[in-house]
């Protein structure tokens, strides 16, 4: 565990001020927050809402992993990891990560390096509704 | 070697369970033995012990292997 | 004016919140925010507090056109650009810029544009106090 | 024609007035008419109007020139 680094994964609205809460400090110029947000349709479908599940403590490790990579490779000062669980209306926001540089170009990579790496490795699951049915986004 | 398998997403929804009991001696042959009970595609990965894991890795006694779905993240 | 783009100067507290809400759209799964925040020490120097004044009605103005810009540019649903005026103090937010698009790509790229942008072209000024004095920052 | 001329940032606080009145018949007669009351260094740029105009911008009556000292916004 690292004073500079929060991640979490919760069934409650997620909150971008929190996230520049837990990154700011005071030799930080800069912050990115992502927010991705549930949308009203996806690949040409209408989306009613979502669910995401979670193999909890897998994910909440590779969120610690995936935010040591991003402060060493981008040098940020802290970095903010959370995403949400259970059921979800259209316009939440899903996840949240956040990073802190002294300089902002290092923070615009370093948030996106967390979304893009926590989008790919942490073991999530969504399924999506529509107006007759579900199903599971990502099944092979 | 008896061997806790976690199922996670469509499959545990499929098998209508999250876990199951199977003899394996690797991470590979508890996927394999996971067939039995429900069908999985190519695209599950595998964890033992919350890490990935490759098919080749070795179980020791009390390790837990879970089938990782396509994850949906973000 | 337009309804996806909203810019402001103000003397109060600035909010990453308020500039999520701003930007969000059903139809947006992405939204970048970028917080600009009073750091303890530049160029060496130890910082007490900032001041930041503003030609506020044409930076307004740029602010409008770097948002159209970026807007066209990144094919981005909403804009959100705010710099604060008056003194601030350490940690605090100077300037909060926020992009949304449906792709995260985008997203990021926009909002990066548009504090590159704002930085470069609002007729915005700051003065550093340290502990004997201040010094006008960029002042040729 | 008289033309006023708005400070801003360093050059307000030194002249010790955010406005000046001269004479000029374009954007950069009115900055060099404007050095008869404070010194300013090449950085500094013109807005004509609230928008930035080059030095050969000739002004119209009505039009307020602005003297913009480097930016230091965000």
């Amino acid at each position: 565990m690292n004073a500079n680094t929060r991640v979490l994964i919760t069934r409650r609205p997620l909150s971008v001020e929190a996230a520049r809460r837990a990154v700011a400090r005071p030799d930080c110029g800069g912050i990115c927050v992502f927010a991705g947000t549930v949308r009203n349709r996806n690949e040409g479908r209408r989306v009613s809402k979502i669910r995401y599940s979670a193999f909890e403590s897998m994910a909440l490790r590779q969120f610690r992993a995936i935010a040591a990579e991003a402060r060493k490779k981008f040098g940020l000062r802290a970095v903010y990891i959370a995403h949400r669980v259970g059921l979800l209306k259209l316009g939440e926001a899903s996840v949240v990560c956040a990073a802190a540089s002294p300089h902002r170009a290092e923070a615009f990579a370093g948030c996106r390096r967390l979304i893009e790496r926590v989008k790919k490795l942490a073991p999530i699951w969504k399924e999506e509704f529509h107006g007759r049915g579900k199903t599971w986004v990502n099944r092979a | 070697m008896k061997v806790k398998v976690r199922l996670f997403g469509f499959l545990a929804e499929e098998a209508g369970k999250r876990e199951i009991s199977v003899e394996a001696e690797t991470a590979g042959d508890a996927l394999e033995a996971a067939k039995s009970v429900i069908s999985i595609p190519r695209s599950v990965r595998i964890a033992v012990n919350e890490e990935y894991a490759p098919s080749k890795r070795a179980l020791r006694s009390g390790d837990v292997v879970s089938l990782i779905p396509p994850v949906a993240g973000g």
